[in-house]
């Protein structure tokens, strides 16, 4: 570990374990986990289901706490970086309230963290447009459609100065096609705002697609099998999809993955 | 309108067996007034039709039909009987201009209500506290709630004299000892609706709140208490019922001066069953429009909320 | 006034006792969970009993929890008729057919729209009528004897059943009800092996309801006239004659014969509803 | 003024005129004291209110009061208007009761609440079981109107002359249907509705005197009750914030009533109450006292009021 | 309509319209919808959400009943078809009963149908075997991972003898690799029994692989707008999907479902 990597380095796992203890006894979901995401990185975490992705996820945003080894983020515990508020959390579903408009909804963040009222109508319109949602700001979540639902929750997390983003499936439950139009416009967000985004995705294509950096995890316990660099160019028009480097690095994710797998589909 | 037609349908068919259950219900009573009055009765002599089925006494003595639908005292009130004095101590009371004379219902719904409202509103109070308490400490829930159930197998009616005496003992009187035995009645639902109601937001919703490092208290009111309204106001429908039944209960031992209960109690004692059935469905009908109100309150509320869909 | 502050103290030492317990390592323990609320009651107890003491409360206001327990000894045959004729016979037997004849109705009103809607709001309607006003009726129409307690306790718990039963059966999701037609099932057959198991946790919501409404009722019925036995005839003489240790004797009697109905009913739930999200943990 | 707090034992009717009537012609005025009357009901036991302090006298009867100076609530009689007892059974009489030797193997409706034991003495005295039985009475705890005995379930009920006995004939019933048994000439009557207050209150001299002026004042309600019986029914009637209390049933009570306080200037004669305590020491199995009351009751109050 | 076509065909659709009644006015499920499936067919059903893909199979399985136009089912109308147990019939979600292990999940319909002890206990065995679940039997769903739970449901469809096969985004919830396999099964039991199959799917890789004839259809109202044959083999190895025919026919779907879904994302 020299200076240079943690001064760039914003999350810094070292050898994470995390065992669950349950009614049937203890569950290991993670296990020896080491990585680091540096500023500014898109990484997507990738495995079959009960990996630990999203209990990684957790972990980073100090929802979890791990029962071994070292995390730190910002150079802090990830507890001190939730209490800066430095993290931004867009869950599977949409987990919008139901109970109030898009724009509180979006403003919910900062009524919390005591934005003036000036501010909140500022960067909800800003967060809006950015998500291309302006207009729907008095409709209730469920006057909008999945893909919008989740846009706005997206929107929510971004309304604050929060430097990382992580994200938790959230296109798991929208088609294909919308899919590939969120896909994009995250892109185009991520590289207007240059934060660091972690991202969890079932999706091969989706992964390589978005991503500076592919986790490949396993489960049994949960633990990172290949950690793979994206040599792909910031700029990604959807038919990048097409190109060979892109069918070579799904084949090594696909690889990577079933090599995991296991029999226990 | 389905509905509309469905419970009139249902309506007329129970009007029309109650109409017929008065026959075996009030034959004997008639038949013992006829005989009275000098008529021929087959067979003669109350004592000898003790034990006889109502069923042949109506067929054998066909020409008392009518007198059961039209009893001073009679053990079930035909409807009609019901609603003329539903009318005399409500309508007519009104267009005679003493809508709060004692002899009618508005006075008296209008005392029992007042009980009931206020009890209603400390048991919802302390039922939302105690919630509140019993959600974000483990200690009240696991001591409190067990017990809370157990107070329920109290039969209240037992203990509402002796709080009464209690209360007057204090020096506590008149529309304050039956408004607690009214939310001994009502806080049970709401504590039980609202423990579930604020305990209803999903681990995702309450991780959310983390990730903003949301304090107890702004937990409690940007999520807790949105997404318990629909919890609370189901449980407030039950709890209004309730807290009537207890100002009801809390009528009978105060001397049961004025209000529903008064009137239940002072028709059973002298026998008036059609005062008793006339005071029953006063209390009913309070009972129905008090939920229709909450009904129309968690509309707008709701609404106004968003989550009505 | 040693004595109140005594209390004070033991009400603060409980509570610290639980909240050490509740908190501590072991709460999730059943020993805990039973613990808890026992030391609850207990302090609660105590409490009474140093109150009482200290500030000398006329035994006919407020008895002691002692005076309680020594009644409660000394009058066990009469408690325990007057549990059998009040819980035993009015009680369950008013409880079991008015069960059975709600679930019943709930079956009919299923698979009639027209009911349901025609009777559910007419059936609202009559659970909205103060047992105080029906029970008197109800003791002259089916007599003194425990048959008019069953007959208030049949009313009393017919609704919730019946509410909650109909509600239950409407509770299967589209999808297992489509299930049933791609394999052209019966009525019946859809009934006993779709709509009544993912019923059942409505139905134990509405029987757990009854239970203390069941008790209650019986008790509340034997004010209005009964023979010389029984929990409410009981405690409404014992009132009487200022023997308020013995009324206390008889709620001390509802409240364990209700919490435990409650809680065989809740068993009963716990294994026939052990599949549901509530159960499983 | 002095605040006297009465407590009824029953809800506002003719049984209580005196008290209205002193309360409404100003009598309680004139005594210098502030009369608030608190109905009863059914289940409000007189004793504990005054033991807990929710008021200063009551009525009550005497079997009741003297069992909560047993229970350990010294009450003391200082004043008793009602001369006799208006207790009764009253029977169909087509079921051939003719005398109280009839009673075996029929049903009977009594009041509990601390009424029942001039009826248990009666019966022990007579030798019938009341544990039901072709030997026995089966014994109905009867609520608060007559519909027990219109719906023949049961073939007896117990009435007041003044109230009930009234209700079965307002129901229609002629007298000669029926049949009754005054607890008076049974021989087991007790006495009713006297005036009391605790013993400890009475030994301060100022609420002595207030006692005093009270009763006074009461008396002289009842003296006027009596002469004024239409007058009185009317004050009652007033009174009655339920509304459910009809002219006629008021205005019969309180004739019948007159009967019952005729005999009595309000100060309680030894032979009553030792008659009364004979009766209940001679109770069945499970008597109300157990033992001879030692002070239960006072002249000093009516000495001092009827001087 | 020759007799040739007739015989072979199991269901026949001509000018099939849907109409829902709903409170905002009449919904057009489908309109016009013309189609053809042969006995032995894989038809995958391709398109955007609520282009009526669920309604269509719910036509088929008589649990919809169609506002205009034609459709028959051997011959037969869909409902005489689903009173001869013509169907079985997999749903998006599980649809397990909670209530009963697994073994009594796939009893259900054998149950229902009145086969004998024996018999139930026999064909348990073997489809519990066919979908790689024996030793589970015993388990509740919920007990169960996502896509043990779903290989149970397909058990449920597959244990008595219908010939038509329906199956609504079966492998919806699953994960890639999980999916992945579950395909390659799913074709081999195909194969195997010859089944007719109707299949909803959002994942255009998926179609291609699985089916013998994809149909793409598009929303507002639902229709057909493709309806692409496959030149793929029977026998399908999982890395066909790399085979230039595979890209082709998968380039061809995404055309074909892009011109239909217009900008409502
Ligand atoms: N709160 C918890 N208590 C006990 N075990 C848990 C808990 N949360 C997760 N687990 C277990 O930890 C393991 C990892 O779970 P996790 O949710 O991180 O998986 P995942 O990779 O996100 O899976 P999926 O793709 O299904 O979302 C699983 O075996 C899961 O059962
Ligand atoms: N029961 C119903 N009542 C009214 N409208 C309905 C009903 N079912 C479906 N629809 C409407 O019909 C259209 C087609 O729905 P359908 O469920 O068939 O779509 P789908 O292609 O299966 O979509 P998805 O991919 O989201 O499952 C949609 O617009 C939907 O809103
Ligand atoms: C619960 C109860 N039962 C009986 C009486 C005795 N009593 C006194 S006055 C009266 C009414 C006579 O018409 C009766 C019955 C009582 N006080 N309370
Ligand atoms: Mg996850
Ligand atoms: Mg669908």
């Amino acid at each position: 570990m020299n200076t240079e990597t943690t001064t760039k380095a914003v999350v810094e796992a070292r050898n994470l374990d995390l065992v669950f203890q349950t009614n049937d006894g203890p569950v290991q979901a993670l296990r020896d986990v080491n990585l680091t995401i540096n500023k500014g990185d898109f990484v997507s975490f990738i495995g079959p289901s009960g990996c630990g992705k999203t209990t990684f996820l957790r972990v980073m945003a100090a929802l979890e706490q791990p029962t071994g080894g070292e995390i730190t983020v910002n150079g802090m515990t990830p507890d001190e970086a939730r209490r800066q508020r430095a993290y931004g959390y867009v869950f599977q579903a949409s987990g919008l309230y139901p109970w109030r408009n898009i724009a509180r909804n979006i403003k919910l963040p900062l009524e919390i963290m005591g934005y003036s009222k000036a501010e909140q109508e500022k960067r909800v319109n800003e967060v809006l447009e950015l998500v291309e949602l302006s207009g729907f700001e008095g409709k209730y979540p469920w006057q909008l459609s999945g893909g919008m639902q989740q846009r706005a929750s997206i929107a929510r997390a971004l309304a604050f100065d929060a430097d990382i983003l992580l994200m938790d499936e959230p296109f798991g439950a929208l088609d294909e096609i919308v899919r590939d139009h969120l896909n994009e416009q995250l892109l185009k967000l991520w590289a207007r705002t240059n934060k660091t985004i972690g991202f969890v995705t079932h999706s091969i294509p989706e992964a390589v697609y978005l991503s500076t950096k592919i986790v490949v995890m396993s489960p049994r316990p949960g633990r990172i099998t290949d950690v793979i660099e994206s040599p792909l160019p910031k700029e990604r028009p959807l038919d990048i999809r097409d190109s060979p480097e892109f069918i070579e690095i799904a084949h090594r994710v696909r690889e990577g993955l079933r090599a995991g797998h296991g029999d226990d589909v | 309108m389905k509905t509309v037609v469905a419970v009139l349908t249902v309506l007329s068919v129970i009007i029309a067996f109650w109409y017929a259950a008065c026959l075996p219900m009030n034959i004997k009573g008639v038949l013992t007034e006829a005989e009275r009055a000098g008529a021929e009765v087959t067979p003669a002599g109350a004592k000898e039709r003790r034990d006889l089925s109502e069923f042949g006494l109506v067929l054998d003595n066909n020409f008392a039909i009518a007198a059961t639908w039209a009893q001073d005292r009679p053990r079930l009130p035909a409807p009609h009987q019901v609603a003329v004095e539903l009318w005399k101590t409500t309508g007519a009371m009104v267009l005679k201009g003493k809508m709060m004379s004692k002899r009618s219902l508005f006075y008296h719904g209008w005392v029992t209500l007042s009980a009931t409202l206020l009890g209603f509103a400390i048991g919802t109070g302390l039922g939302i506290l105690l919630a509140v308490g019993i959600v974000h400490s483990r200690v009240m829930d696991m001591s409190v709630m067990p017990w809370a159930i157990v107070s329920q197998t109290i039969p209240i009616i037992a203990l509402a004299p002796m709080i009464i005496v209690v209360l007057y003992s204090v020096g506590v009187q008149g529309i304050l000892p039956k408004a607690i035995i009214s939310a001994y009645l009502s806080f049970f639902p709401v504590v039980v609706g609202m423990v579930k109601g604020l305990r209803s937001p999903d681990a995702m919703q309450l991780d959310l709140l983390r990730t903003y490092n949301a304090s107890l208290n702004q937990g409690f009111w940007a999520l807790r208490l949105p997404a318990s309204m629909p919890y609370l106001f189901t449980s407030l429908k039950i709890g209004i019922a309730a807290s009537l039944v207890g100002a009801i209960v809390g009528e009978l031992p105060t001397g049961a001066v004025a209000g529903l209960g008064a009137r239940l109690l002072g028709g059973s004692y002298y026998g008036q069953t059609v005062q008793i059935w006339s005071a029953l469905f006063a209390a009913a009908i309070l009972a129905a429009c008090l939920v229709a109100l909450l009904g129309v309150i968690e509309r707008g509320v709701l609404k106004r909320m968003g989550m009505s869909a | 006034m040693v004595m109140v502050g005594l209390a004070v103290l033991v009400w603060c030492g409980g509570w610290w006792l639980n909240a050490r317990l509740a908190n501590g390592p072991q709460s999730d323990t059943r020993l805990v969970q039973l613990l808890v609320p026992a030391i609850f009651g207990i302090t609660l107890l105590l409490v009474w009993q140093l109150l009482v003491m200290g500030m000398q409360v006329p035994k006919v206001i407020l008895p002691s929890p002692t005076d309680i327990a020594a009644a409660f000894e000394a009058n066990l045959s009469k408690l325990s008729q007057d549990f059998q004729q009040t819980f035993v016979k009015g009680a369950l037997s008013g409880y079991v057919i008015g069960c059975s004849a709600a679930f019943l109705m709930a079956i009919v009103m299923d698979r009639s729209d027209f009911l349901r809607r025609g009777l559910l709001p007419v059936g609202n309607f009559v659970a909205a009528l103060p047992i105080v006003g029906t029970a008197p009726i109800l003791v002259m129409w089916f007599g003194f004897d425990w048959h008019s307690k069953a007959a208030v306790v049949v009313v009393m718990v017919f609704f919730p059943v019946l509410v909650n039963t109909v509600a239950g059966l409407r509770e299967t999701s589209a999808m297992q009800r489509d299930l049933m037609q791609t394999y052209a099932a019966s009525y019946w057959q859809s009934f006993f092996k779709l709509r009544l198991p993912a019923a059942l946790p409505f139905v134990f919501n509405g029987l757990k309801i009854s239970t203390t409404l069941a008790l209650v009722g019986a008790i509340v019925a034997e004010f209005f006239g009964s023979p010389t036995v029984g929990m409410g005839f009981r405690i409404s003489t014992s009132v009487g004659q200022l023997a308020l240790d013995m009324v206390w004797a008889e709620i001390v009697v509802a409240a364990l014969a209700g919490s435990l109905f409650y809680g065989v009913v809740a068993m009963l739930e716990k294994m026939l509803t052990f599949w549901h999200p509530s159960q499983r943990r | 003024a002095d605040e006297v707090r009465l407590q009824l034992q029953w809800v506002t009717q003719a049984q209580f005129a005196g008290y209205y009537v002193a309360l409404d012609k100003g009598f309680y005025g004139e005594e210098d004291l502030d009369v608030t009357i608190l109905p009863g009901g059914p289940d409000i036991a007189p004793p504990q209110v005054l033991a807990g302090g929710g008021a200063d006298v009551m009525l009550n009867w005497m079997p009741s009061a003297l069992a909560a100076r047993e229970k350990g609530l010294p009450v003391v009689n200082i004043a008793q208007p009602f001369k006799s007892s208006g207790l009764m059974l009253t029977c169909w009489k087509d079921t051939g009761i003719t005398s109280p030797a009839d009673f075996k193997g029929k049903t009977i409706g009594v009041w509990f609440f601390g009424n029942e034991y001039p009826f248990l003495s009666w019966m022990s005295k007579e030798g019938i079981s009341t544990d039901g039985g072709e030997d026995g009475v089966t014994v109905l705890k009867q609520g608060f109107n007559v519909d027990p005995l219109l719906q023949r379930q049961a073939d007896c009920i117990s009435t007041m002359t003044y109230n009930e006995y009234g209700q079965v004939l307002d129901a229609g019933v002629s007298e000669d249907e029926l049949v009754t048994f005054k607890y008076e000439d049974q021989g087991v009557a007790t006495l009713e509705d006297g005036i009391y207050a605790l013993e400890a209150n009475l030994e301060d001299p100022a609420f002595q005197d207030k006692m005093v002026r009270f009763v006074r004042a009461s008396m002289k309600g009842w003296k006027y009750a009596e002469a004024h019986p239409s007058e009185a029914a009317d004050i009652v009637l007033d009174n009655d914030a339920s509304g459910a209390q009809t002219e006629a049933h008021q205005q019969r009570m309180m004739s019948e009533i007159a009967k019952l306080t005729a005999g009595s200037n309000g100060s309680l004669d030894p032979a009553d109450f030792d008659r009364t305590v004979s009766t209940l020491l001679g109770g069945g199995s499970d008597p109300v006292i157990t033992m001879t009351p030692e002070g239960a009751w006072t002249h000093a109050i009516t000495d001092a009021a009827l001087k």
